[in-house]
C-alpha cells in the first residue's frame, strides 16, 4: 500500500519505472519473435528501444540527478530509432514491391 | 571551451570532407563532369588514405568523448585500404547503366558507414560509441538492399536491418543498465566503477551481444550467410571485412578499457564463443554450394580465430589482432574480388560452376587460390603468420587446449578451402566459365591484395610496427 | 647473407625462371640448371663441412647465421647445419635432381608442375637448414601444401581422395605440432625460438614436457608415417605422380624423423625418456605392420608405400632407442630409405608409363623387354631388403646393433621384433620381383614395350650410384652423422 | 701376403665389368674374362695355401694371419665392422676348394651354357658368387661374414633364377632366398646377442682359447638357457639355413632349377657348406661356452642325414637325388663337428668334418658336373629318360662312377677317408649316433648306385627316348660325349677325388691348429666298407638291369615310398604356414584391418563432420524471427552461464 500511497502522493518509486521498462522491453522482444508483419516487428523494436530510453531517463532522474548524460542518451536514441525506422520502412516497402506482402515468413529464399 | 581541439580529429574531418565533396559533386555536377565521378572519388579517397596513415600522439577531445591512441591510426588505415579495394572492385558494377545514377549514394553510404566506424573506434563514451555503431550499421542496411529490383537483395536488407536493430536495442538496454549502475558513460570513469556486481555483469552481457552480432559469432551469426548471399558481392566483401574488422577491434578495446574488471567473466564467454564459432561455422561451411555463403561461414570461423587474440587480453593479443585483421582483409577481399568479377560478368557463384576455372581464367584462379591458402593459414602466405601470432598470443596465456581445438578446426577449414581449389584446378568441366576480362581498377585491387598476401607475412616490419605501439593501447 | 640460404634461394630463382619461360625446353633447362646447382651446392657444402670438422671445428652447428625476423616473438631467421642436415641436404639434392629427370616429359601443364615442385623443394631445403622452430614449422608446412595440387592434378587413380586425405592428415599432424612448438616456446620462458638455445637453456618443466613431447612427436610422427597415422601414405603415394612420390617418400617423410629427433627429443629429453616406450611400441608396430601390410597388396605403389611405413617406422624406432649408434642408424636409414624409395617410385613410374598398370597380377617378365628397368628394380629391391653393399644394409645394421645395445630388456625384445621385419621385407620384395620382373610374359602387348630412355636412365643411374656409394663406403657418412647425433643424445642421457 | 687381396678384388672387378657391359660384348669374351680371372685367383689361392702351410706354423701350431684389415663402419666404441682377410687353416682350405671348384665350373660352363641368352650375365653372377664366397671364408669378424653371407645368398638367388622366364626357377630362387633369409634372421639375432654380451665381433677375440669376453654374460639366462647358448643357437640356425639342415632343407632341392654347373658350385660344393664352416669357425666358442648347443648340432645333423638319405632313395630327378645326397653329406659334416672334442685325438670330428668338406666338395661337384653332362646330352632330368648311357658317354660314365665310389666310401677314393673319420668320431661320441651314421652311409651307397645304374646302365637309351615321344629334344637324338671344356673338369675332379684321400689333412687342418695324425680305426673302416659294398650290391641287383624288384618294393612300402618321394610333406607344411597362416591369416586380415578399421577411422572423422553438417542445416532456417530467437537464447544462456559457473 505504501507504493500506492506514494504514487498517489506523486512520488513514484524508481523500481516501478524500471518494472515498466522491463515489461516494455520483453513485450518488444516477444513481439519481435511472434509477429508476422514486419511493420509490427518494427513497432516491437521501437518498444525495446523505448524501454532502454525509459531506463536512461529513470536512472538519470532518480540516481544521478546532477547530470544530463542519461537524458542526452535517450534523446540520441530516439533520433537513431527514427533513422532506423525510416530505413527499415524503406526496405519493407521494397519488400512489398518485390513480394506484394510484408509477411516476415516469406523472407526465406536464402537459407541453410 | 576550446573548440580548436576538435581539429585534432583529423581522420574524421578528412573523411567528412571527402564525403561532403562527393555528395555535392554528385548532386551538382553536370553530365560531362559526372563521367569523372568515380576516378575523382577514388583518387580523393586514396589521398585520404595516404594522408592519414601516420600515427600521432594520443589525445582526448571533448572531455574524453573522443579518445585517440596511435593504434587507431593503423586500424583506420586498414579499414581505409580495405574500403579503397572494395571501391575499386565495385567500379565496374557502378558503371553499369542501372547503377550509374546510384553511384553517388553508393559512395556516400559506404563512406558514412566508414565514418561511423571511425567514431566507434575512437569513442571514449558509450554515447559516442552507440552513435558510431548505428552510423555504421544503418547505411549498411541500405547498401545491402542496394539493388532494389532484386528480391534477394531486398530480403537480405530486411533481414539485416531487423537483426541489426534487434541487436542494438538489446545492446542499448545493456548500456542503460551500465549507466544505471555506475552513473557515467565515459570509458575512463567506467573502468574503475565497474566492479563486477550482478547487474553490471548482466549489463555487460546484454551490451556485448550487440558487438558479437556485428562480428557475427555463433550463435549471433545466423543473419550473416543470408545477408552475404543476398547483398551485392562488393557490399558483402565490405560487410565481411571492414565492418567486422572495426567491430573486433572495438570489442577488444572495450573489454580491456571498460570491462577490465570483468575479465573473469568475459574470458570464459569468449572461450566458449570461439570454440563454437570456429567449429560450427566450419561444419556449416563444408556443405555450402554458393560461394558467397561459403565465404560467409568462412568469415564466421575467421572471427572465431580472432577471438583467440582477444581472449589473451595482452598487448601481444592486440598486435596480433590488428595484424590478423590486416591479413584477413587482404585475403578475404582477394577472394571476394575474384568472386565479384566472375559474378559480375557471368552471374555464376556456385561451386560446381567453378569447375575447370583454371583452364579459362588462370590468373583469377591463381589469385583465388592464394586468397584461400592465406585464409587457411598456409605459409608462405600472410595468413599463416597471422594465424600463428594469434595462436601464439593465446598460447602465451596458457590457452593450449583452445589453440588445439582451433588448430583441429583448421583441418576442416583447409578441407573446404581445398574444395574450391579442387573445383578450379582439378575438376574438369563441359562448359567452364568463359574467359573474363577484368578492368583496370579490379586488376589494381587484386594486385594490391595479392601483394598484401605475399608480402605482409614475409616482411616483418609491418607486424613490428603494429606491435611497437600496441603497448600504448 | 649466409650461403646456406642459397638452398632456398635457388629454388625461388628457379620458380621465377619457370614463371617466365614459355616452352617445355626452357622449363627443362631451368629445372636442370637449378637442380644441378643444388647438387653442386650440396657437394660443396659437404666438402666444406668435412674439412671444417677435420680442422677441429667443434660447434654443434656450422655456418650459423641469425637474422631477427619477428622480434616480438623472438622469431629469427636462423640457419645452420650439422652432419645430419648435411646428409639430408645431399639426399634432397639427389632426389630433386633425379625427380626433375623422372618428370622430364610430364603432362599436362609442365610449367605448373615444376613450379609446385620447386615450391615443395623450398620447403624441404628450408626445413633442413633452419634452426629456428618457427621457420622450421613454416617450411614444413610449405612442403605440405603443394602436395595437394601435385597429386590432385598430375596424379593417377583415386587421386582427389588421396590428395585430400594426405593433405588433411598431414595438416592434422602439423596441428599437433604447432601446439607442441608453442608449448616449447612458452614453457622454455619465451626467450628464444632457436633450437640450440632452447636446448642449452634446458628449462622446460618436466610436467609441461609430458604434454608437449607427445604432441610434437606425434605431429612429426604423422609425417613419418607412424602407426596408426600412416594411412595417408599408401593412398597418397599410390596416386602421386612419379617425381612427387619420389620427393615425398624420399625426403618429405624424413622431415618427420628429423623433426622428432631435432625438436621433440632434443628439447624435451626428460619426457622423451619417460614416454619413449609408448612410441617405441607404436613404431615397432609400424615396422612389422607395414611389412605385413605390403605382402598382401597388389598395386606396386601400395607395396612400396607400406614398405615405406615399415622402413620409416624403423627410423623413429631407432631414434627412440636414445643411443648414439641407433640414432646414427636412424639418420642413415633416412638417407638410405630416401634413396631407395625414390628409386622405387621412379621405376614404378617408368614401368607404369609403359604398361599403364601397376597391378602386379597383370604384369610379368618385364626383364625381357626392359632389362635396364628390370635390373634397376631388382637392385632397388635388394637395397630395400638390406643387401650388403647397398645402402639399406648399413643403415639397418647400425640401427639393429645400436638398438640392441640398450641395457633394458624390453628394448632389446622390441628390437628382436623389429629385426624380424627383414624376413617379411624379403618376402614381399621377392614376390614383386618374381612376379613382374621375372617369370613369363603376362601380357602380349607388353612385348612391344621399350626400355628406358636417356633421361630415365640418368635419373635411375644417379640413384643407384648413390645407393651403392652409401652402401659400400659407409664409414665417412656414418662418422659424420655419429659426431652430429652426440649433442642430441648426450642431452638425452643426462 | 698382401696379394690375397687380389683374390677378392679380381672377381669383384670381373663382376662389375661383366655386369655393366652385359650383352655389349660377345659371349665368348665374357666367358674368357670370367674364366681367366678365376684361373688367376685359383693360382693365387694355391700360392697362398702353399705359403701359408709352409710358413705359418709357429711352435707347431698354425697361427692366424691377417694380411689385410680396415674399418668399414663403426657402431660403438667396441663394435665396428671391419673388412679384412683372415688366413687360418680352414679359411685357406676353403680358398682352395672354392677357387678350384669355381674354376672348374667356369671352364665347364663355357661349353655347357654355350648359346644361352644371358651368357655374359651368367659369368658376371658366377664372379659375384665367387667373390662373395671368398669374402665369407676369409672374414675376420662375424659381421663381415654376415655381409658376405647375405651376398652369397643373393648370388645364389640370381643364379637359381637364371632362367628367369621359367616360373619354377623364379619360384625356386625366391624360396631359396626367403628360407635362408629366415635363417639369417636368427643368425643376425645371434650376432646381436653375442655382441651385446661380448662387445666384439672379432673372431680372433671370440675364438681365442682363454678368452675373457664371455665373463660378462655369466649367469645371464633366458628361459633356462644361458644367453650365449641362445646366441650360438641362433648363429647355428643361420648356418643350418644355408646348409639346408632339417627343417630348413626345403629350398635346396628346388634350387636345382638353376643351371647345373651352378648347382655344382653353389649347391653342392661351396655355399651350402658355409653353415659347416660357420660352426667350425665358432668351434671353440661352441665347445667351451655352449656344449649343449654343439650336441644339438650333432643331433640335428644326424637326423637330417638320415632324413635326406631316405628321400634320396626314391627321387627320380637326378639333380634332386644329388641335392638330397648333398643335404645328407653336409649333415655328416655337422655331425662330425657336433661330436667333436677339442684337443688332440678328441678333435677327430673337427678335422674329419673339414676333411669331408674338402673331399665332398670335389666329388659332389664332379657328380653334379657329370649329371650336367648327362642332362646336356639327353635334355632331361628324369631318370626314366635315361639308361644305358655308358656307351655314349664313356668319360662321364667313368668319372661319375669314381665319384659314386667316393661318396659311398670305398677306398681308396677320397670319401672313404673323410667319412671313416666321421664315423669313428661318432662312435666315440655315442654308439647311437654312430649307428645312425653308418646306416646313412649304407643308404648313401645304395641311392648313389641306384642313380648310377639308372643313368648309365639299365635299359638302352634310344628305346626310352622313342617311347617318350613328346620330348622334342630327346626324340631321334643320339647322346654323345661332352666336348672338351666339359670333359676336362670331370677328369680333373675325378683325379682329385682319386687322390685327395692321401693328403695329410690332419697335419694341415685341425681344431687347435696343431698337427693331428690321422689313424684309421680299422673296425669302423672295415665295417663301413663292408656295409657300403653290400648296399652297392643290392643296388646293382635292383637297378643294373631292368627288374621288377624296385616296383615290388615300392608297392610293399607304399606309404613310406609316397611319403619319401613327397619329401615327407615338409614343403606342404611350409606352404601351409606361409600361405594359410602368414598370408591368409595374418597379412590378409591385417590389410583388411588397415583398410577398414584404421583407415576407416580416419575417413570416419571426415564422414562424421559431413553428417553433422547435414543434420544441423535446419538451424539456418531463413526465418529472421528464428534467428532472433536463437540470438536471445544465446544471450540468456551466456548470462546464465556467467552467473552460475
Amino acid at each position: 500500500m505504501d507504493i500506492l500511497n506514494n504514487i498517489l502522493a506523486g512520488q513514484v518509486p524508481m523500481e516501478l519505472y524500471l518494472g515498466v521498462s522491463l515489461i516494455m522491453f520483453f513485450a518488444g522482444v516477444y513481439g519481435f519473435l511472434s509477429r508476422r508483419s514486419m511493420l509490427m516487428i518494427l513497432i516491437s523494436i521501437e518498444l525495446m528501444l523505448n524501454a532502454a530510453d525509459l531506463n536512461f531517463v529513470t536512472f538519470n532522474r532518480y540516481l544521478f540527478p546532477g547530470q544530463l548524460e542519461g537524458f542526452y542518451f535517450a534523446l540520441f536514441t530516439i533520433a537513431i530509432a527514427a533513422c532506423e525506422t525510416a530505413v527499415a520502412i524503406a526496405i519493407i516497402i521494397n519488400i512489398y514491391r518485390n513480394l506484394s506482402s510484408v509477411e516476415v515468413g516469406n523472407l526465406d529464399q536464402m537459407k541453410e | 571551451m576550446d573548440y580548436s581541439s576538435f581539429l585534432q580529429m583529423r581522420e574524421e574531418f578528412s573523411l567528412i570532407a571527402v564525403l561532403v565533396f562527393l555528395l555535392i559533386y554528385d548532386i551538382f555536377a553536370g553530365e560531362k563532369a559526372l563521367k569523372y565521378f568515380q576516378p575523382v572519388a577514388l583518387v580523393l579517397f586514396a589521398a585520404h588514405t595516404v594522408l592519414n596513415c601516420f600515427p600521432r600522439e594520443a589525445f582526448e577531445v571533448a572531455g574524453g568523448m573522443f579518445q585517440y591512441v596511435p593504434m587507431q591510426t593503423y586500424v583506420k588505415s586498414i579499414l581505409n585500404v580495405g574500403t579503397l579495394v572494395v571501391l575499386l572492385q565495385a567500379h565496374k558494377f557502378l558503371n553499369e547503366d542501372a547503377n550509374r545514377v546510384k553511384r553517388g549514394e553508393f559512395y556516400f553510404l559506404t563512406l558514412s558507414t566508414l565514418l561511423g566506424m571511425y567514431f566507434m573506434i575512437s569513442s571514449g563514451n558509450f554515447l559516442m560509441f552507440f552513435i558510431g555503431l548505428e552510423t555504421a550499421s544503418i547505411p549498411m542496411a541500405t547498401l545491402v538492399a542496394f539493388d532494389k529490383y532484386s528480391r534477394k537483395s531486398a530480403e537480405a536488407g530486411a533481414k539485416y536491418i531487423l537483426s541489426a536493430v534487434f541487436a542494438s536495442s538489446i545492446s542499448v538496454f545493456g548500456i542503460s543498465l551500465i549507466y544505471g549502475s555506475t552513473g557515467t558513460l565515459y570509458f575512463n570513469d567506467l573502468a574503475t566503477l565497474i566492479t563486477g556486481t550482478p547487474l553490471q555483469i548482466m549489463a555487460f552481457v546484454f551490451f556485448a551481444v550487440g558487438l558479437f552480432f556485428k562480428i557475427s559469432l555463433v550463435p549471433f551469426h545466423l543473419w550473416t550467410p543470408d545477408v552475404y548471399e543476398g547483398a551485392q558481392t562488393n557490399i558483402t566483401s565490405y560487410l565481411s571485412v571492414i565492418s567486422k574488422g572495426s567491430a573486433v577491434f572495438v570489442l577488444f578495446t572495450l573489454l580491456i578499457k571498460v570491462f577490465g574488471n570483468l575479465v573473469a567473466q568475459w574470458q570464459p564467454i569468449l572461450y566458449g564463443l570461439a570454440v563454437i564459432s570456429i567449429t560450427l561455422a566450419n561444419v556449416f561451411a563444408i556443405r555450402q554450394q554458393n560461394l558467397k555463403r561459403f565465404l560467409a561461414f568462412s568469415s564466421i570461423s575467421q572471427a572465431g580465430y580472432i577471438l583467440l587474440a582477444i581472449i589473451s587480453g595482452s598487448s601481444m593479443g592486440m598486435a596480433s589482432l590488428v595484424y590478423y585483421v590486416l591479413v584477413y582483409m587482404f585475403s578475404n577481399l582477394a577472394a571476394f574480388g575474384v568472386l565479384s568479377v566472375i559474378e559480375e560478368r557471368t552471374g555464376k557463384v556456385k561451386l560446381d560452376e567453378y569447375n575447370g576455372l583454371y583452364q579459362t581464367n588462370p590468373r583469377l584462379s591463381f589469385v583465388m587460390m592464394l586468397a584461400l591458402f592465406s585464409l587457411a593459414g598456409i605459409p608462405p602466405f600472410a595468413g599463416f603468420f597471422s594465424k600463428f601470432f594469434v595462436f601464439s598470443a593465446a598460447a602465451a596465456q596458457g590457452y593450449y587446449v583452445l589453440v588445439f581445438i582451433a588448430l583441429l578446426n583448421t583441418i576442416i577449414s583447409l578441407y573446404y578451402y581445398l574444395l574450391v581449389i579442387k573445383a578450379m584446378f582439378l575438376n574438369k568441366s563441359e562448359n567452364p566459365i568463359e574467359t573474363v576480362k577484368s578492368d583496370i581498377p579490379v586488376k589494381i585491387s587484386l594486385v594490391i591484395c595479392t601483394l598484401g598476401i605475399l608480402l605482409v607475412g614475409l616482411f616483418s616490419t609491418i607486424y613490428t610496427q603494429i606491435a611497437a605501439i600496441s603497448f600504448g593501447m | 647473407m649466409n650461403f646456406l640460404s642459397l638452398f632456398v634461394l635457388i629454388p625461388v630463382l628457379m620458380m621465377m625462371g619457370l614463371f617466365v619461360s614459355c616452352s617445355r625446353k626452357q622449363l627443362q633447362i631451368v629445372m636442370t640448371i637449378g637442380a644441378s646447382l643444388l647438387m653442386i651446392l650440396s657437394g660443396i657444402l659437404t666438402y666444406m663441412y668435412l674439412t671444417d670438422r677435420a680442422a677441429g671445428n667443434l660447434a654443434t652447428m656450422l655456418y650459423t647465421a641469425d637474422t631477427v625476423w619477428y622480434a616480438p616473438f623472438n622469431i629469427h631467421y636462423s640457419v645452420g647445419v650439422d652432419g645430419i642436415s648435411v646428409a639430408m641436404l645431399i639426399l634432397s639434392s639427389i632426389i630433386v635432381f633425379t625427380g626433375v629427370f623422372a618428370s622430364w616429359k610430364i603432362d599436362p601443364l609442365p610449367k605448373e608442375f615444376f613450379l609446385w615442385f620447386s615450391l615443395l623443394s623450398i620447403g624441404v631445403y628450408g626445413f633442413f637448414i633452419s634452426t629456428d622452430l618457427f621457420t622450421m614449422f613454416m617450411y614444413y608446412e610449405i612442403a605440405l601444401i603443394p602436395m595437394y595440387l601435385l597429386i590432385g592434378v598430375w596424379g593417377s587413380g583415386n587421386k582427389e581422395y588421396a590428395a585430400m586425405k594426405l593433405t588433411l592428415m598431414l595438416m592434422g599432424g602439423s596441428a599437433l605440432l604447432l601446439v607442441g612448438i608453442l608449448g616449447i616456446y612458452y614453457a622454455s620462458g619465451a626467450t628464444t625460438m632457436n633450437l640450440l638455445e632452447i636446448a642449452k637453456l634446458h628449462n622446460i618443466p618436466v610436467a609441461m614436457q609430458y604434454y608437449f613431447f607427445p604432441l610434437t612427436f606425434m605431429g612429426f610422427g604423422v609425417l613419418g608415417a607412424m602407426f596408426p597415422f600412416h594411412t595417408w601414405s599408401p593412398d597418397g603415394h599410390a596416386s602421386a605422380p612419379t617425381a612427387v612420390s619420389m620427393l615425398h617418400a624420399g625426403v618429405l617423410m624424413k622431415l618427420g624423423g628429423y623433426g622428432c629427433f631435432r625438436v621433440a627429443m632434443y628439447l624435451m629429453p626428460e619426457a622423451a625418456h619417460e614416454m619413449a616406450w609408448i612410441f617405441l611400441l607404436l613404431t615397432g608396430i609400424s615396422v612389422v605392420y607395414g611389412a605385413f601390410g605390403a605382402i598382401h597388396q597388389t598395386d606396386l605403389k601400395y607395396i612400396n608405400a607400406y614398405s615405406s611405413v615399415s622402413h620409416c617406422g624403423l627410423v623413429l624406432f631407432a631414434i627412440l632407442m636414445m643411443n648414439e649408434t641407433a640414432a646414427t642408424g636412424a639418420i642413415m636409414q633416412m638417407l638410405s630409405h630416401g634413396l631407395m624409395t625414390a628409386l622405387f617410385f621412379a621405376l614404378i613410374g617408368m614401368i607404369y608409363g609403359r604398361t599403364h598398370t601397376r597391378d602386379i597380377r597383370l604384369m610379368g617378365g618385364l626383364m625381357k623387354v626392359m632389362p635396364f628397368l628390370g635390373v634397376s628394380y631388382v637392385i632397388a629391391g635388394m637395397a630395400s631388403l638390406g643387401l650388403p653393399s647397398l645402402s639399406g644394409f648399413v643403415a639397418e645394421m647400425t640401427i639393429f646393433v645400436g638398438s640392441f645395445q640398450h641395457t633394458d630388456t624390453f628394448h632389446r625384445v622390441l628390437t628382436i621384433g623389429a629385426v624380424s621385419s627383414i624376413v617379411i621385407t624379403a618376402v614381399y620384395i621377392l614376390r614383386v620381383v618374381g612376379k613382374i620382373i621375372l617369370g613369363p610374359m603376362q601380357d602380349k602387348h607388353h612385348e612391344e614395350l621399350t626400355d628406358a630412355v636417356w633421361y630415365e636412365r640418368l635419373s635411375v643411374g644417379v640413384l643407384i650410384a648413390a645407393i651403392f656409394a652409401m652402401g659400400s663406403a659407409p664409414f665417412w657418412i656414418s662418422s659424420m652423422l655419429h659426431e652430429s647425433v652426440i649433442p642430441v643424445v648426450s642431452q638425452l642421457i643426462k | 701376403m698382401q696379394y690375397t687381396l687380389l683374390i677378392l678384388v679380381l672377381p669383384l672387378l670381373s663382376f662389375i665389368v661383366l655386369g655393366l657391359v652385359d650383352s655389349k660384348w660377345k659371349p665368348k669374351v665374357a666367358g674368357t674374362i670370367g674364366t681367366v680371372v678365376l684361373g688367376i685367383i685359383t693360382a693365387l689361392s694355391y700360392l697362398t695355401a702353399w705359403e701359408y702351410f709352409t710358413t705359418a706354423k709357429i711352435n707347431g701350431v698354425y697361427e692366424k694371419i691377417i694380411p689385410m684389415h680396415m674399418e668399414w663402419i663403426r657402431f660403438t666404441e667396441f663394435l665396428h665392422i671391419d673388412l679384412g682377410i683372415l688366413l687360418d687353416p680352414i679359411s685357406v682350405m676353403m680358398l682352395v676348394v672354392i677357387t678350384t671348384v669355381s674354376f672348374m665350373v667356369n671352364i665347364y660352363s663355357l661349353s655347357y651354357m654355350h648359346g644361352e641368352k644371358g651368357f655374359q650375365r651368367y659369368y658376371a653372377f658366377l664372379s659375384l658368387f665367387t667373390f662373395s664366397m671368398l669374402g665369407l671364408v676369409v672374414a675376420t669378424n662375424i659381421f663381415q661374414m654376415y655381409i658376405f653371407w647375405e651376398l652369397v645368398g643373393v648370388s645364389s638367388f640370381l643364379l637359381i633364377g637364371f632362367y628367369y622366364t621359367k616360373p619354377s626357377a623364379v619360384a625356386a630362387a625366391k624360396k631359396a632366398f626367403i628360407v635362408t633369409r629366415f635363417a639369417d634372421l636368427f643368425f643376425l639375432l645371434g650376432i646381436l646377442v653375442l655382441s651385446f654380451y661380448t662387445k666384439t665381433f672379432d673372431f680372433g677375440i671370440l675364438t681365442a682359447e682363454h678368452t675373457t669376453v664371455f665373463a660378462g654374460s655369466a649367469g645371464a639366462t633366458f628361459l633356462g638357457f644361458g644367453v650365449i647358448s641362445w646366441a650360438m643357437a641362433g648363429i647355428f640356425i643361420g648356418g643350418a639355413g644355408k646348409s639346408a639342415m632339417f627343417p630348413l632343407q626345403i629350398w635346396l632341392p628346388d634350387a636345382m632349377e638353376g643351371p647345373t654347373p651352378v648347382s655344382a658350385l653353389i649347391h653342392a660344393a661351396t655355399m651350402v657348406v658355409a653353415g659347416v664352416f660357420l660352426v667350425a669357425r665358432f668351434f671353440p666358442v661352441y665347445y667351451f661356452q655352449t656344449p649343449e648347443v654343439l650336441h644339438g648340432v650333432a643331433y640335428i645333423g644326424a637326423f637330417t642325414a638320415l632324413f635326406a638319405a631316405v628321400i634320396a632313395c626314391v627321387q627320380t630327378d637326378i639333380k634332386r637325388v644329388l641335392a638330397f645326397s648333398t643335404i645328407s653329406q653336409i649333415a655328416f659334416m655337422m655331425v662330425a663337428l657336433g661330436v667333436s672334442g677339442y684337443e688332440g685325438h678328441e678333435g677327430t670330428g673337427f678335422m674329419a668334418s673339414m676333411f669331408h668338406l674338402f673331399t665332398h666338395a670335389m666329388f659332389k661337384a664332379l657328380l653334379f658336373l657329370g649329371a650336367g653332362s648327362v642332362i646336356h646330352a639327353v635334355h632331361s632330368n628324369e631318370i626314366k629318360d635315361m639308361g644305358g648311357l655308358r656307351k655314349y658317354m664313356p668319360i662321364t660314365n667313368w668319372t661319375f662312377l669314381i665319384a659314386c665310389l667316393a661318396i659311398a666310401g670305398i677306398p681308396p677314393f677320397s670319401g672313404f677317408f673323410s667319412k671313416d673319420e666321421i664315423l669313428s668320431a661318432s662312435y666315440e661320441f655315442s654308439p647311437y649316433i654312430g649307428g645312425i651314421m653308418t646306416f646313412v652311409a649304407a643308404l648313401t651307397a645304395f641311392y648313389m648306385f641306384r642313380l648310377y645304374y639308372s643313368i648309365f646302365w639299365g635299359k638302352d637309351y634310344t628305346v626310352k627316348a622313342a617311347a617318350h615321344g613328346h620330348d622334342d629334344h630327346g626324340h631321334g637324338h643320339t647322346p654323345h660325349e661332352s666336348p672338351f671344356a666339359m670333359a676336362f673338369p670331370l677328369v680333373f675332379l675325378a683325379t682329385v677325388t682319386c687322390f685327395a684321400g692321401f693328403i695329410p689333412f690332419g697335419k694341415l687342418v685341425s681344431s687347435t691348429g696343431a698337427d693331428y695324425i690321422i689313424h684309421i680305426d680299422s673296425t669302423v673302416a672295415i665295417m663301413s666298407v663292408v656295409i657300403a659294398s653290400i648296399s652297392i650290391l643290392v643296388a646293382t641287383l635292383m637297378y643294373r638291369k631292368p627288374s621288377a624288384t624296385p616296383d615290388k618294393l615300392e608297392k610293399t612300402f607304399k606309404g613310406l615310398h609316397t611319403a619319401a618321394s613327397r619329401r615327407f610333406y615338409i614343403d606342404e607344411v611350409y606352404l601351409f604356414i606361409t600361405k594359410k597362416i602368414i598370408f591368409n591369416s595374418v597379412s590378409r586380415p591385417l590389410a583388411w584391418f588397415d583398410r577398414h578399421i584404421i583407415d576407416a577411422t580416419m575417413d570416419g572423422f571426415a564422414n562424421t563432420t559431413q553428417w553433422v553438417s547435414v543434420r544441423i542445416k535446419g538451424v539456418q532456417s531463413g526465418q529472421v524471427q528464428q534467428y532472433a530467437y536463437v540470438f536471445l537464447l544465446g544471450t540468456l544462456l551466456i548470462a546464465a552461464l556467467v552467473f552460475f559457473i
